[in-house]
């Protein structure tokens, strides 16, 4: 009976889905939207080469902001949820060969994440992406050396910290853009350099740093207190 | 519609039917990681290399590692369940 | 057309894994799924032929593709994993107190 | 008015952000800067709504904010109307009073629930504020992330339950309005509500509605409109009081809210009267009218009833302003508001007497009146309210919801709304009886002793707010008629959407 149900309520949502979505003729879209003006402008109105980070972080900045706060609610979430007395596992299981590739591979990993953050308005990627490979570092000391040897490295208290300072970044960011432009968020003209180069994009690039240093921060505190192993059961 | 996506589009299909289909756990989490790569190069092929570097970091990445995290979690509790009835 | 095929197909497996399955990760997994076929559709739609949407300085008329919908894909990817971390989390503390993951075991999910 | 909307936003954003920071630091400071902040954000809502009176009343308060300096269809706006100041002044009034019954009601983890909380006030600011369809989706999910959070702070298996399931529902009802507002964007090419109320009649009539069943489909999930009530009453059961008083109070009627301005305003209503929808959703918010009192009459449990008794006036919300005429309109908004106030106090007092007692949660409310009185008068008067008895405000909007149904001659509402008053005596009744009557010496016993050992519970600050919450609830129901005026010009926005549109792109020439 359960099977069948919901074998019709598939094929009923599914051709439904099919037949209104098929095909969207594109006749009637607007002459000049938001799109065409961000193809023509961007470099000469943001200084910014990649269109995508300069809507993230500039044209609709006021989103990223939205989105960096999900995040940070999340991590408070979790670790309200997981808040107990924890004790941090140490990994033994592997080999020393395991520990040294990883050890020397750590830094090329943290090198890219920058890389990735830094030049989020020339190239793919920005704070977002940049920020979750920093997470990945965490990840990967909690997986070869084991928790215990990620709290001595990085205590929560610190990534708390690092957290919370992406955070008021990305919202001085929009403060002193009030102060420079007169709207928040704004992207003050002073300080665009020549579109290409690394120091262009005004107030990108501290966004970007913002964003990444508080979801790198964050995630990794998500996965940290995810992998944790409680003390005492109830 | 390259040829490289009419490989890639039943492909993704496939995998998504094998997502849902294994009964373990941990295959069902590796293969959603490998879904996630799959739609990550449609994405490249899409011009859109930005959410294909998201896809694969968080989706192939990051949250791979808190699946497998919070299915081991799971495991050791059962099997520490399981002993404790015996004793 | 054939993208949109693919779309609801991956939709209608994702509701399926939703509606049908008995343990509480592969139900995530499904939403996971879901998320991930609207996100396809998203990107796949694109309107007209273009390139990377990143200017390139040599050749600053080149058309690129519409980036709007990939900032917003961009967004919603970030915003759907961490509800699935919150989610997935809370399936661990569950299992802690209830000591099962199993729809049909738990009575509280049926109320 | 003097300043931006955006400090609206800003201020609880940048107190969330600070707490963890103060909280490594210093525990009494962040106490300290809760209650400056929750204060200060209610100063300025007062002070908006002060400023905005004026023009308010003679239908010229409009005020919007050009975020990162870009002209509406380009970037993300603000647009602060005055339907827009009546809910956010609602999010301000109400995050207030549960920041500061929860000085007095949450013992741990203090930390990490402030942050939720003026995170989840942000989130509701900027849903109410925002003049972007994008926005607006950011924002709902701030707002259903941390509700979901703050639902499973008990960290109980029942309250773990309930949020799983609330999170299942709540992301598919994400991913349906992420679906509808990308097949939006695709249609038209702009993420501006103003600019798509300017040219929704533009896409074809299968898009247009496909795209607003799936907006439609997410925001009755998330107001648990009838096919969609599984998860209340599970949710609203086992949340802290606090958070119930929440989500019935502020979260629902910012749904509401959604469901005005993108279905008034956005699409125009139209689209759903072509449709024949608009019948639709009034049969099923009727429904859902019926079902919530029915299912209420059998519960045991406090809260849970409340839960249902919620969901019965929220269909009766969604039902009267579907009639679409303005006093339809003005009845449904007057109910939310007043409904917002009556259901807040009866979770709020409710929650009251639950803390003092240990045991199954079905019995603790046995002996409440001896535990004291004022707050057990309080919970009457609520209900009463709720009831609809005349001198308090329940019986106002109940009377204009009548009168609206009259109108438009749909019998079988006022059949409800009569059978939903008796229904309501007979389901409060029992509860105010075991109040009454429970054993003496328990309630005293416990109330003697610290609930908790080493809890850090400070009574008056939660008596504080349930009296305010009286007062308001009898103020509002001598003077209705405060009302009248700012209404009938939100209600002049909501049927003339282009008053909207003007105001947002303004001197923007389009084709």
């Amino acid at each position: 009976m359960k099977v069948f149900l919901t074998a019709i309520i598939l094929a009923f949502t599914g051709g439904a889905l099919f037949v209104n979505l098929g095909s969207i003729p594109d006749s009637f879209l607007l002459s000049h939207t938001a799109s065409r003006f961000y193809r023509e402008a961007v470099v000469t109105e943001t200084g910014a080469l990649n269109t995508v980070s300069a809507i993230l972080y500039d044209f609709r900045a006021f989103d990223s902001l939205g989105e960096s706060t999900v995040i940070f609610a999340t991590v408070s979430g979790i670790v309200l949820l997981l808040s107990r007395k924890t004790l941090p596992v140490s990994s033994a299981g592997l080999s020393l060969i395991v520990k040294r590739t990883f050890g020397i591979l750590t830094p090329f990993v943290f090198l890219l994440s920058v890389y990735i953050i830094l030049h989020g308005h020339l190239s793919p990627g920005g704070g977002f992406q940049g920020g979750v490979l920093l997470a990945v570092i965490t990840i990967i000391f909690c997986i070869i050396y084991g928790s215990s040897f990620d709290l001595s490295r990085y205590p929560p208290q610190r990534k708390t910290l690092i957290e919370t300072t992406g955070a008021l970044l990305f919202l001085g960011v929009g403060i002193i853009g009030i102060a420079l432009t007169g709207s928040f968020l704004g992207n003050p003209s002073a300080w665009r350099g020549v579109p290409g180069t690394l120091p262009s994009a005004g107030s990108i690039v501290p966004i970007n740093l913002g964003v990444g240093l508080k979801v790198g921060a964050g995630l990794a505190i998500i996965f940290y207190s995810m992998i944790q192993k409680t003390l005492k059961r109830q | 519609m390259t040829l490289l996506e009419a490989f890639l589009l039943p492909l993704l299909l496939v995998i998504a039917i094998l997502v849902v289909a294994f009964r373990d756990l941990l295959s069902s989490v590796i293969t959603l990681s490998v879904f996630s790569t799959v739609l990550a190069i449609i994405y490249i092929i899409h011009q859109a290399p930005d959410v294909a570097l998201a896809e694969v970091v968080i989706g192939s990445g990051l949250m791979t590692a808190v699946y497998i995290a919070v299915i081991s979690k799971i495991r050791t509790y059962r099997q520490t369940h399981k002993r404790g009835e015996k004793e | 057309m054939i993208y949109s095929l693919c779309f609801v197909a991956l939709f209608m497996i994702g509701l399926y894994s939703i509606l049908a399955q008995r343990d509480l990760i592969k139900m995530v997994i499904g939403l996971n799924l879901v998320e991930g076929a609207v996100f396809f559709w998203t990107i796949t739609m694109v309107r007209e032929a273009g390139g990377v949407p990143i200017v390139d300085l040599a050749f600053p008329e080149l058309p690129m593709v519409d980036p709007i919908p990939q900032a917003l894909t961009l967004t919603a990817i970030v915003i759907s994993a961490s509800t699935t971390a919150l989610l997935l989390t809370i399936i661990v503390e569950l299992n802690r107190m209830a000591r099962t993951i199993e729809i049909d075991s738990l009575k509280g999910l049926r109320e | 008015m003097i300043f931006s909307p955006l400090l609206l936003i800003l201020l609880p954003l940048g107190t969330a952000f600070l707490i963890p920071l103060v909280d490594l630091f210093h525990v009494e400071t962040r106490r300290l800067m809760v209650i400056i902040s929750a204060s200060f954000s209610l100063f300025l809502g007062f002070a908006a709504l002060w400023s905005a009176w004026p023009e308010l009343l003679a239908g010229t308060f409009f005020h919007s904010y050009h975020l990162s300096g870009w002209l509406p269809p380009l970037g993300i706006n603000l647009a602060f109307d005055s339907l827009g100041l009546l809910f956010s002044s609602l999010v301000t009034l109400f995050s207030f009073l549960i920041i500061v019954y929860s000085i007095g009601f949450i013992g741990h983890h203090e930390g990490k629930y402030y942050v939720l909380l003026f995170l989840f006030q942000a989130g509701c600011q900027g849903i109410v504020m925002t003049g972007d369809i994008f926005n607006l989706y950011v924002f709902i999910e701030l707002s259903a992330i941390t509700s979901y959070a703050l639902i499973a702070f008990e960290r109980d298996r029942s309250s773990l339950e309930a949020t799983i399931k609330y999170m299942v529902y709540g992301i598919l009802a994400g991913v349906f309005i992420f679906l509808g507002i990308i097949i939006i964007y695709r249609s038209l090419g702009t993420l501006n509500i103003a600019e798509i109320a300017d040219n929704f009649h533009r896409i074809p009539l299968t898009l247009q509605r496909t795209s607003v069943v799936f907006l439609l489909t997410g925001l009755l999930i998330k107001l648990g409109v009838f096919p969609f009530h599984f998860w209340m009453a599970k949710v609203y059961g086992s949340a802290p009081a606090s958070i119930s008083a929440l989500l019935s109070g502020t979260l629902a009627k910012v749904n509401i809210y959604i469901l005005l301005r993108l279905f008034w305003v956005g699409t125009g209503f139209s689209v759903l009267r072509e449709a024949g929808w608009d019948r639709f959703l009034l049969g099923i918010a009727l429904l859902s009218t019926i079902l919530g009192h029915v299912l209420a009459l059998r519960e045991r449990e406090v809260k849970r009833m409340l839960a249902f008794s919620s969901m019965g006036h929220m269909g009766m919300i969604v039902a009267v302003l579907s009639l679409n005429t303005p006093l339809g309109l003005f009845a449904g908004l007057l109910h939310a508001v007043f409904h917002a106030l009556m259901k807040t106090g009866l979770f709020l007092s409710a929650g009251y007497f639950l803390r003092f007692r240990e045991g199954p949660k079905e019995k603790r409310f046995t002996g409440a009146a001896y535990r004291k009185l004022p707050i057990f008068i309080g919970f009457i008067i609520f209900a009463l309210s709720m009831i609809g008895i005349p001198p308090l405000n329940g019986f106002f909007s109940k009377w204009f919801t009548m009168q609206a149904f009259l109108e438009k001659d749909v019998y079988p509402a006022i059949a409800l709304i009569y059978s939903g008053n008796i229904l309501g005596l007979i389901y409060y009744l029992p509860f105010v009886r075991q109040g009454m009557l429970g054993k003496e010496s328990i309630m005293k016993q416990k109330s003697t002793s610290s609930p908790t050992p080493g809890f850090f519970y400070q009574e008056r600050f939660v008596t504080t707010v349930v009296y305010i919450l009286i007062l308001l609830v009898m103020s509002s129901g001598l003077l209705p008629f405060v009302f009248q005026e700012p209404f009938e010009v939100m209600i002049a926005e909501l049927t003339e959407p282009i008053r909207y549109i003007e105001h947002v792109l303004g001197g923007i020439i389009h084709e």
